[in-house]
């Protein structure tokens, strides 16, 4: 066991992937010598060379494209799209080629390759550069869609997308990186639409994904003083979604309340509960409420973002609001 | 400029052996058979979906891919009928995927826009106007990545010069040398809009000197002379020195689509013009001193026999399982 | 009052915002003289001019992006994108320009634009020429979107699309471009945000939009030989989106199905879905349910397709699954 | 190309009176004074978000919007409050922008990545690599839609150069004549990459020729230079003759943003050689004999004074009121 970064376990595990898997190779800018804008890829280009640890001019519909057309040639890569927010500028590669491949084709070509984005509020980057826009993919059928929370997270969710034989989205929150987790020397692979119980409760069951995960932590042991029990569940990928593991816990906890940075209007939020209620209707004794940003762009300052991004206490509130409780500084 | 005038005709069979013109004319031939025979199909209502002809385009398709290894991989665009014939593939299941039958090369759930035979180095088609190059570009970056000697071809419309794709695949192609050969048919159109409405400079040609890399101009209806362009481009990439552009100047003998309104932007007379210039006839005359004529007539009758053999063998196919329908996805 | 088709709305609708605007123009391939792929900008080069109905290159990404320059200049763009698929292509300029300048600018630009598209299934034009994507937008703060079911709505939506100092996407199906219904002679505009019901019924809610609405309809008539009185609103506006009309209906009917074409996984249903039950979850004897295409890219083959696109059929099979009624022929 | 030999000094202040030199003296003098004021402001804490400095670029900011009219409109990039204040804009409300204060241009919903000021012609940045030229070309539709005689100059980094957009920004403009004027200002560096790992032909400005329009390199150390070919650019796009594209070889002084690892791709030597060629010293040295020294003096006391009052205002003015947070959103 050791503890390392978040950002160090990025690191880890592209590293791995490039020693043990010729076909691996990573594009995207700034990611070769200078090592990543985020430090994700430090000392790769050194130990790996420039020629699989490819340095990119800005243009993200190419890196993502000639992606695709590698990855049916047999290659694995991996795709930086440095801000998740430019994802919009290479959305067709993802949409229309990466994800329909193998089905279009009838099953003659695949794209295995893992898409490496970060995005989140909380550096103050303004609109265009903070957004959080995983829930766009969860309507892209032929992508999986994983957001890890923890350092281990990170190795284990890594190798099971490099092996997968379709493309895969692999979201990180910026303001993570730097957090820091116990890691098993050897990491199991974990998987893809295994979720996990973070922490054990009776009253209300908060499931999120990513930075939401540790904030619902946060919330959860506030909660806890005011006496109430809070499980949280850590989807840790969105598609597949692990809506068992859901439907589960509330069997025991009754109630629901789903969070993500993202934009509540439109977020994925609303798939499980969708699901929650038309699998687990009957076990609800309140109805599933989220906890998401308010739909403005994201502002620069820091007490106009406070005002509409999800936080832990946007979270705590709704909990409250499950159980019908009053605010306790309302 | 002028076409007619801006080519010397070689008479020259480029160095290539009797039976490799002959190659020439069964492929040339068989693209032209079945275009007309599936266009008859469609009209007749056997047919549905969108349907492009590349009909008067034969000479591209066919002087490009015999310059090419078997191994070698080839991309296309909505108009990849006679890109799909000129590689190799299969007629049977090219019209079986036409027909939307289980036997096609996507077990019908690509269609007329993408046809895939990775057995035959088809590696398919992007009806994404752009997507092509993108495709190209990457399974190039897979040879270079695997130091394969392998050399990737994509084809294009002139409509895809105004897109960012294109210039992001060349630019990208060059900086890392790529082997891979941009072939833009300049048909005259993209649907309505001429090459003249598209762009101040009507050659595409000239494009390849802001990239660094050689660009040349090619007379489209002249296989021969297509052939040695392709060949000379593919050599440069598979030595090692980087993408070329070729721009073949041809015609677009039919509608955009079945169903186009033609008569809204072109006259009947200058399509009547230009289809006196037949590739085919062409091709005929610059071989008569080498191929006889009851040779090229065997060839034909061979391939009608074929096409109506693929044409009955899609006809009697069955549909796909509805089962299938969710294979292949996630 | 008088009988048109859909298309025949969209181009007067068109017509009238030129006629009545001089900041209004068009922008999109095809839209000049050749008046749209599928009719929709007939007449409109020839009545106001080729400077006014200007025909693009094939670039979306420009298209967008000029668009909106010309927006915050103070025009108010149309812009056609030929298929929704090609939205992909040039989602920067709408989510992080278009959607965002007003907010960012504190104010200071606008960006009014009409982004006109269609998509759906049923021409068999395969798996990058069908996709029903307008789910995306919700999650995207700043951007209304509209889809129209009827042609009278088509006219009285657009005249409140193009006023709004808003960008909107207004999304057309395919498949309602020769439906008609009957207009007003002076059609009334229609408020962005207020649904309609387009068929009373007691005993389920069916909430949809655009083609979806008309396939809810036949399956209420089916279900009225059944005996189910089936409630249909059609939401007309995505966003904003009239959830009290629902939330009204609930408190009658006590069963609500959401329908729509686009593939379920993250489609906008989660969000009425979430409302609904955040809102109104006294109301609900039974869970909502959602009646949507299945996880995959949509298949060429028509054997193929019916097995996985929404229809008819499954909005009446949600609606009895909602009652708890058995398959009639299960 | 060696920047040093490469140009002709002008020594000709090309026709300026002695009092738009002064002007030209203080806009470049106060671009100096800002950034090294809010860098330090920044490296003491009082800012945050990401900052971009333009130190040692001042000449391209100046030197091209003294060729224009007040009217005339600007977009810029990430790196902009040079192009900002060169256009005229507040000092105040800029610096109460970077503040994140009430009284911003953009009410600190923007940030330093996001300055607009409409009143100035100043339509914005956008730190969306690419996107400067689009909206540029955008408005400069707007002008030709509206038989409006102003011109939009577009502020590019040598990185937008592989970008899709850049590539149709310019086709569209070409082929529609628009009044735009696209100043790439190549300052040796896209973050750590340099131009010449971007493209292989490292001059830029030849790309011009494949769309048809002049393109032009300048001293980007030269306001005099810049200022000329600048008003030749936009004489010819006002008079109808469509756009230019200039390359102003410049170079970066700080790192791509502040907390850059410099060091990873540049020696410390390069800088400071480079340095040495200090376009404020030049533009000195080139009117020393038409501006006295205690004029210029009394300029940098003045301006010293205003950057002072600037900080000093954004520093005491509030913060945004919460309830702003979702105004202008939908
Ligand atoms: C991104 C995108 N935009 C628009 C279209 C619609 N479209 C299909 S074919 C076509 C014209 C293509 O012209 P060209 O590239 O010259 O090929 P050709 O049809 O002449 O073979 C257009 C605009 C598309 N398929 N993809
Ligand atoms: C679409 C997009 N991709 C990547 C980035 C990240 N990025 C920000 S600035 C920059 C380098 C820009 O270089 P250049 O255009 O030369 O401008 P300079 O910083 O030199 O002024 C990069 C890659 C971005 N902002 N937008
Ligand atoms: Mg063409
Ligand atoms: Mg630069």
């Amino acid at each position: 066991m050791r503890e390392i970064t978040f950002v160090e376990a990025v690191r880890e595990a592209q590293a791995e992937a490039l020693a043990s898997d010729d076909r691996v190779f990573i594009m995207g800018q700034e990611i070769g010598e200078y090592g990543g804008v985020f430090r994700a890829t430090e000392g790769l280009a050194e130990r790996f060379g420039a020629h699989r640890v490819r340095d990119m001019p800005i243009a993200e519909q190419s890196m993502l494209g000639a992606g695709v057309g590698a990855a049916v040639m047999g290659m694995r890569p991996i795709v930086e799209v440095m801000f998740m927010d430019f994802i919009a500028c290479g959305m067709d590669a993802i949409v229309s080629h990466a994800a329909k491949m193998r089905y279009m084709s009838g099953d003659q070509m695949r794209a295995p390759m893992v898409i490496r984005t970060q995005g989140g509020s909380g550096t103050h980057h303004g609109a265009q550069h903070s957004q959080t826009l995983e829930s766009w993919f969860l309507h892209v059928p032929g992508l999986a869609v994983v957001v890890p929370s923890t350092p281990s997270d990170v190795i284990g969710l890594f190798r099971a997308s490099i092996e997968l034989d379709h493309p895969v989205l692999f979201v990180e929150h910026r303001a993570l990186y730097r957090t820091t987790g116990t890691v098993a020397d050897r990491v199991e692979t974990i998987p893809l639409g295994r979720g996990v119980i973070r922490r054990y409760g009776d009253d209300v069951t908060v499931a999120a994904v990513g930075k939401s995960v540790r904030q619902a932590l946060v919330a959860a042991r506030e909660l806890d003083e005011e006496g109430v029990s809070v499980e949280v569940i850590d989807l840790r990928t969105l598609v597949p979604m692990d809506v068992d593991l859901v439907l589960d816990s509330l069997s025991r906890t009754h109630r629901l309340v789903v969070a993500h940075e993202a934009v509540e209007r439109g977020g994925w939020a609303g798939e499980l509960i969708s699901r929650a209620v038309a699998e687990g209707f009957d076990e609800l004794d309140a109805p599933p409420l989220r906890a998401a940003s308010l739909a403005t762009p994201i502002p620069f300052a820091r007490e106009l973002e406070a005002e509409m991004i999800c936080d832990e206490r946007l979270i705590a509130r709704r909990v409250r609001e499950s159980l019908g409780m009053p605010e306790p500084w309302a | 400029m002028n076409r007619e005038s801006a080519f010397q005709t070689s008479t020259d069979p480029g160095g290539l052996t009797d039976s490799r013109l002959s190659e020439v004319f069964r492929l040339m031939y068989t693209i032209r058979r079945f275009e007309v025979t599936t266009e008859r199909a469609h009209l007749d209502g056997e047919l549905y979906g969108p349907f492009h002809s590349s009909m008067g385009q034969e000479a591209v398709s066919v002087g490009a891919c015999i310059a090419l290894r078997p191994d070698d991989v080839v991309t296309s665009t909505h108009r990849g009928h006679g890109h799909a014939i000129a590689k190799g593939a299969d007629l049977g299941r090219i019209c079986a995927e036409l027909w939307g039958r289980s036997t096609g090369y996507c077990q019908g759930k690509g269609g007329s826009m993408h046809i895939v035979s990775m057995e035959h180095g088809f590696v398919g088609q992007s009806p994404i106007i752009g997507g092509s190059g993108l495709l190209a570009t990457g399974a190039a970056l897979a040879f270079d990545l695997t130091k394969d000697s392998r050399v990737a071809v994509a084809f294009m419309g002139d409509g895809a010069v105004g897109q960012g794709v294109f210039h992001e695949s060349l630019n990208l192609a060059a900086i890392w040398r790529l082997p891979v050969v941009f072939i833009v048919e300049n048909n005259g159109f993209a649907h309505s809009f001429r090459a003249e409405q598209m762009q101040l400079n009507p050659d595409i040609a000239p494009r390849a000197e802001g990239y660094g890399i050689p660009g040349v101009v090619v007379d489209g209806m002249n296989v021969l002379d297509v052939h040695e362009a392709t060949r000379t481009a593919v050599d440069r990439a598979r030595r090692g020195d980087g993408p070329t552009l070729i721009e073949a100047k041809c015609y677009r003998w039919r509608g955009h689509n079945l169903g186009d309104a033609e008569h809204l932007y072109r006259a009947r007379e200058e399509v009547e013009k230009a289809r006196r210039d037949d590739p085919i006839e062409r091709f005929k005359q610059a071989v008569a001193d080498r191929i006889p004529e009851r040779t090229l007539a065997a060839i034909e009758a061979k391939v009608d026999g074929e096409i109506e053999a693929a044409v009955r063998f899609a006809g009697a196919s069955p549909p796909p399982d509805p089962g299938i329908a969710l294979e292949g996805s996630f």
